[in-house]
């Protein structure tokens, strides 16, 4: 219990002195979580929109594998990114491994059936209303999903943060393949790890309180948008 | 000449957990130049990231395995740099009696009394030294016996899963002294057993061979070897010293 | 004449199912370029269904409909921004007044002088451009949301423009607001309206021709009282009967196939009402009181509705004739015609 | 790329032959897992839908505290519950460190958010007419709960699968708490974690592989859930 | 006269605002139980609010509404399984027909017979039990929707029954079938029902009394015409009036404040055709086209709606008088009125 409390002292005090290793974990998280957010809401909304508005054969399917691609546990696909950027790997080449980018990558893979499948789920159950009248009205199909979009904007924003919860909480892929160094791909999950497997365990209090705090922000910031 | 390059080095947990790299590296960057970048994970996983060629070099404690992994053409140069020893551990009350038995014996007499035993069961240096040691003892390994607990965990959380089960565990010196520090000089678990020359923990660097990774960088990987073996870092190795204890002791020949 | 170049839209050999439950078949039918057409019909003739097959917003089962000669479906271009559909239940998007009625001009890049034409369509539909633009959707009365609905798709002075109830809902005034509107439309864009209401009056003063859809198929162009049944056999030879219960009984020559529906299409037959008293077997004599007398404006006429027993029919005058009559509200008459009279559908 | 292939030989040897070790792990999984969604669910369903149903002072707070819980790092869940419930800690005599129950009280508190989070966001957007025809046809409290829950039933089973997904896929609660022992609190993911530690990547890809194998089944049965 | 036993509702100072927008204003209003009370008024007027607020699913911003002489308040017992609403929109649960109606019994502990029970509902809004009881709530047309809504309200067999438009977008039919059964829970079961509806025929057949609701005010019992602006002061001294556009104008006395809305109230005039010619100053004479009679059933008056220029007034006569007219549709009449006749709120 102990722990708790000095860990919570210690939150204030790398806030306040402005810690240079732990802003450089701060600065890495942000980075990373932000290419990766934006990314899989990129390829997410769509998919999502598709297999929740249009009826076609092997849709149920679809959703079944994109519900099951939830349960992608993230050592997986740390590995699995890990296989395609390592020297030996296809894309070897790019030297993505031990980088931020590669990191990206595979938060990409993480957080994409959750935007995808949260979304194909609220789409479904738009009112049919809906589609007949953006029919009517002569939408073309870049128009009905911006403003299907637009009309489920907070279920949207729902999917948006679980999936930012999602990113910013994962470790196995930062560990995997951005391999936990020091000033360079150490964020603040693999520094929590790293401080809890060295026994700190108040420190890695101390850096969970301040990924949370990083979260609420961004999380306030984003309540603007919330239905009054 | 070297300055501006970087090398990429996989190691154990425990080098990174003492902090023994994070105080010995800068002086490396200062005297070469060369940035040295690690990542920490357990040495099976160090072994094979240097087997498929995503690092130059690697510092690591399994001198069995690492002997084989030169053999099968993974690595080119070894070099012995310091060692440490285990120790095994256990409650003051020491239930199997163990305190001052060799090794054998009291691993015997855990065994015989069914005392809890923690293991890392993670294959890593520490638990290959282990496991050696229940084979010097002549006893099968027991994986599915109750009181051999494996906790495929780093070895401070193993210690925490040990005082929790008040039983008995083997762990490097340096990570138990982090664990004493931590429990403010009043550890619930104590050395029970030490000394003997089979506990030593050796620590070598490892290079690649070129021929298996020709993209790794040898002559860097090379150069932070003989640093490493050199006699400043020696000295600076012996000067080590976590909360006041010291840790390593270098023998680089 | 409709001719092959003002026929906007043709229909051939439709048929629509949901869930495999026929509800539409219309095996032929067009609509003249610049008309308002009515279409009436009980709930779940399919009056809706055949509003969003026009409107292409819907696939039909089978058969296919011709917009402007070609044959079209969902989604195609040339249908597009050219045909607009009301909807029943009208929907608005989650944003103000003014971005409701705005979103058809902005897709179809037509965003200028947005305001104005804003102000203009809602001024169509009777609404303060003022007390109602920056309203959001649902902050509106059940009317106003059907207006604002109404309102975005006058704005986009389409091609053609099909309502599916316009009047539901909505107060006197305003129906006569958009009766207005739409007769603009036509006069001013020589918009193609089609009218789906059970405001049979409405209707019948706006519109050019209408449509009876009865369980799925169009009935005939013109008015007509559908006659529930049961239908007996009579004790007149080679006659069926409809009890009034008062002892009286419509009279009809029985359906070619059991089941069918009985109609009386009124401008297919000439009333008279029955001063001399004729005998033949085949000749219905309905007693009834009047409870409506209406002036159809567009052609004079004037409607009558009677009231026998448990069910109404309503029969259309000459003007000419009716000041005869003597009739008003209340007054009880006696209508003679056949019984050869009375179609089956 | 080569132990992606031999990974995928493996789960399939690992499968048929039965491999008790493999089987421990997937029924601690399952047991674990069931016990926390049932948990979540029971505790996330009823809270989301007061978030989302009622209006009230401070719920646009409640709401982004919510949202931040979503970014509750798991080992920080893991290091949170360990004080508890270590032998040192308030609830030390209720022995749960190191059993598969400890495992599930972290695994609910990080369940939770996402149940309550998501369901909040779909009831929030139910049509007005359902609220006003519930009161109108004299539901009380727990009809309109259990009625406004049905009617996005779709909706909630995104919620659900998505929670189940971060449950099954989680690591740091399982090796915080559980403490990974073999035969006893290993489970999927500690083990697949472990593996990959030791450099087997090839058996971590073999028992990722087996988790997706679970995940797909149980939406498999789920799917029939599903709009059709 | 209302005594305070059987009134079942009893409105005081309540007022009702949408974001600081007051929409509703009524001091003082009661219900009679077990009569039907007919709501009309224009789009927007507080009809659908003051359901709601009678209703207790929605809480008023001002004042209190007792019901059975106590205030209540949405979710107190007293009310929530005796007063029942169908909304203007109804909103169908996503389950079948059948659950929809069987919903609320349900949640009565009712379930005993609960087939038959749907059965008669089914029936008394004209649906097929075994046609429709299966159906899933969007395999329905709007019209069919709209009367499972009511069935679903109609077991209920509640005290009170708010009806909010129960009759838009249905076919005449059932809204025939609609008001049969508002009758028989009236006289059967002794409900109290309101019914807010634009078909003040349908509605003025049904009701024992009307309110007609403007600008959130409850205007008069009784029917009457709004007669829309602009009014501008008249030659005549101390009268304004309002332009026909055909040169004649309607007068009346100007109102107590500028804005206000004038009305002639038909229950609280005799009207008469200008036989002889009054020529006092303030005596309108209005000329215009008789477009629709129609009999009052329940009074046996005659409505006589006359055609004047843009605006339409409605104006009821004793049956017994209206024969010596000779009144048909199309037919010109001159009625006179004094200018003191016309009220304004
Ligand atoms: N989505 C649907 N799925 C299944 N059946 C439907 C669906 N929509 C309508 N129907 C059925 O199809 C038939 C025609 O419906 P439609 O909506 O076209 O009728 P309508 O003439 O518009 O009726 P209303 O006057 O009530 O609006 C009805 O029997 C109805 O029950
Ligand atoms: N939720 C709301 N928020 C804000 N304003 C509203 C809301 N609902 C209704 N209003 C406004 O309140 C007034 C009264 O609305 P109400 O729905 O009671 O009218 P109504 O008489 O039922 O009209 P209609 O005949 O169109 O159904 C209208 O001016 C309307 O714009
Ligand atoms: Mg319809
Ligand atoms: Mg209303």
């Amino acid at each position: 219990m102990d722990f708790l409390l000095s860990g919570f002292i210690k939150a204030i005090e790398l806030l306040i002195s402005g810690d240079s290793y732990t802003w450089s974990a701060v600065a890495a998280t942000l980075k990373v979580s932000s290419i990766s957010m934006l990314l899989s809401l990129g390829a997410g909304l769509p998919c999502g929109f598709i297999l929740g508005y249009f009826n076609f054969r092997g849709k149920r399917a679809l959703r079944t594998v994109l519900d099951t691609l939830l349960a992608l546990p993230t050592v997986f696909i740390g590995l699995l990114v890990y296989a395609f950027i390592s020297s030996k790997g296809p894309m070897g080449s790019f030297n993505l491994l031990f980088t931020l980018t590669g990191i990206a990558v595979g938060q990409t893979i993480l957080a994409f059936p959750i935007v995808a499948a949260i979304t194909a789920s609220i789409i479904e159950n738009i009112d049919p209303g809906l589609k007949l009248t953006l029919i009517s009205l002569g939408a073309g199909k870049r128009n009905t999903i911006l403003t299907c979009l637009w009309e489920v904007r907070y279920g949207i924003l729902a999917a948006a943060v679980t999936a930012y919860g999602r990113v910013l909480t994962e470790v196995g892929i930062s560990m995997m393949v951005g391999g936990n160094i020091k000033w360079h791909t150490r964020t603040m999950t693999t520094a929590i790890a790293l401080e809890t497997g060295k026994g700190m365990f108040s420190n890695g209090i101390a850096l969970g309180l301040i990924l949370i705090l990083i979260a609420f922000t961004v999380n306030l910031s984003l309540s603007f948008l919330r239905k009054k | 000449s070297w300055a501006g390059q970087s090398l990429m080095m996989a190691t154990t947990t425990s080098t990174d957990n003492t902090g023994l790299l994070d105080y010995l590296i800068p002086y490396f960057e200062k005297e070469t130049g060369i940035e040295l970048k690690w990542t920490a994970t357990g040495t099976g996983k160090a072994l094979k990231l240097g087997e498929r060629c995503d690092v130059d070099v690697l510092l690591v404690h399994a001198p069995g395995a690492e002997k084989a992994y030169i053999k099968k053409g993974f690595g080119k140069d070894r070099k012995e740099i310091m060692y440490n020893d285990f120790v095994i551990i256990g409650p003051d009350s020491d239930p199997a009696g163990i305190k001052g038995k060799s090794i054998s014996d009291a691993l015997l007499a855990v065994k015989s009394k069914q005392a809890i035993f923690v293991s890392r069961g993670d294959d890593s240096g520490t638990n290959k030294k282990e496991k050696l040691l229940w084979k010097d003892a002549g006893i099968s390994l027991p994986d599915k016996e109750k009181w051999y607990v494996q906790t495929g965990q780093g070895m401070l959380a193993s210690i925490n899963v040990c005082e929790e089960r008040k039983g008995y565990t083997m762990t490097d010196r340096g990570t138990y002294i982090k664990y004493q520090s931590q429990k403010g000089g009043n550890a619930p678990l104590k050395v029970l057993v030490e000394g003997d020359q089979i506990l030593l923990n050796q620590y070598s660097v490892l290079t690649l061979d070129p021929k298996n990774c020709p993209n790794a960088k040898y002559d860097l990987a090379m150069k932070y070897l003989n640093w490493m073996a050199g006699e400043n870092a020696q000295n600076l190795v012996r000067d080590f010293r976590l909360l006041g204890k010291k840790l390593f002791i270098p023998n680089a020949k | 004449m409709m001719t092959a170049r003002n026929r906007i839209f043709e229909i051939r050999n439709l048929a629509h199912s949901y869930n495999g439950r026929p509800v539409l078949l219309v095996d032929d039918l067009a609509f003249e370029r610049g008309s308002i057409t009515g279409l009436t019909g009980p709930n779940g003739s399919g009056k809706s269904t055949l509003l969003k097959l026009l409107g292409f917003a819907l696939k039909p089962s089978q058969g296919e409909i011709l917009f402007n000669g070609r044959v079209q479906v969902p989604y195609s271009r040339a249908v597009r921004s050219k045909v607009t559909l009301l909807t029943q239940e009208p929907y608005l998007l989650k944003r103000t007044v003014f971005d409701n009625i705005a979103y058809g001009l902005k897709i179809r890049n037509r965003s200028a002088d947005l305001a104005s034409h804003i102000r203009e369509a809602l001024d169509l539909v009777g609404l303060d451009f003022k007390e109602f633009s920056q309203r959001r959707w649902h902050e509106l009365s059940g009317g106003e949301a059907q207006r604002v609905a109404l309102a975005a798709r006058l704005v986009l002075k389409p091609e053609v423009l099909l309502l599916d109830e316009p009047t539901a809902s909505v107060d006197v005034k305003s129906a006569k607001l958009i009766r207005n509107a739409s007769l603009q439309a036509k006069n001013t864009w020589g918009t193609t309206l089609i009218i789906a209401s059970h405001d049979w009056h409405w209707l019948s003063e706006i519109s050019d021709r209408q449509l009876h859809i009865f369980k799925g198929q169009v009935v005939s162009a013109g008015m007509e009282n559908i006659i529930p049944g049961p239908w007996a056999p009579s004790d007149l030879p080679g006659l069926v009967e409809r009890s009034l219960g008062n002892g009286a009984a419509i009279k009809a020559v029985p359906p070619p196939t059991p089941g069918m529906t009985a109609l009386i299409n009124i401008d297919h037959i000439h009333f008279k009402t029955c001063d001399t008293h004729d005998d033949s077997v085949d000749e219905n004599h309905l007693t009834g009181m009047v409870t409506r007398l209406i002036l159809e404006r567009k052609t004079g006429d004037i409607l009558i509705t009677l009231s026998i027993h448990d069910i109404q029919l309503t029969f259309k005058f000459p003007s000419n004739t009716i000041s005869n009559l003597e009739l008003f509200p209340g007054k009880t008459i006696t209508l003679c015609f056949s019984a050869r009279h009375i179609e089956w559908i």
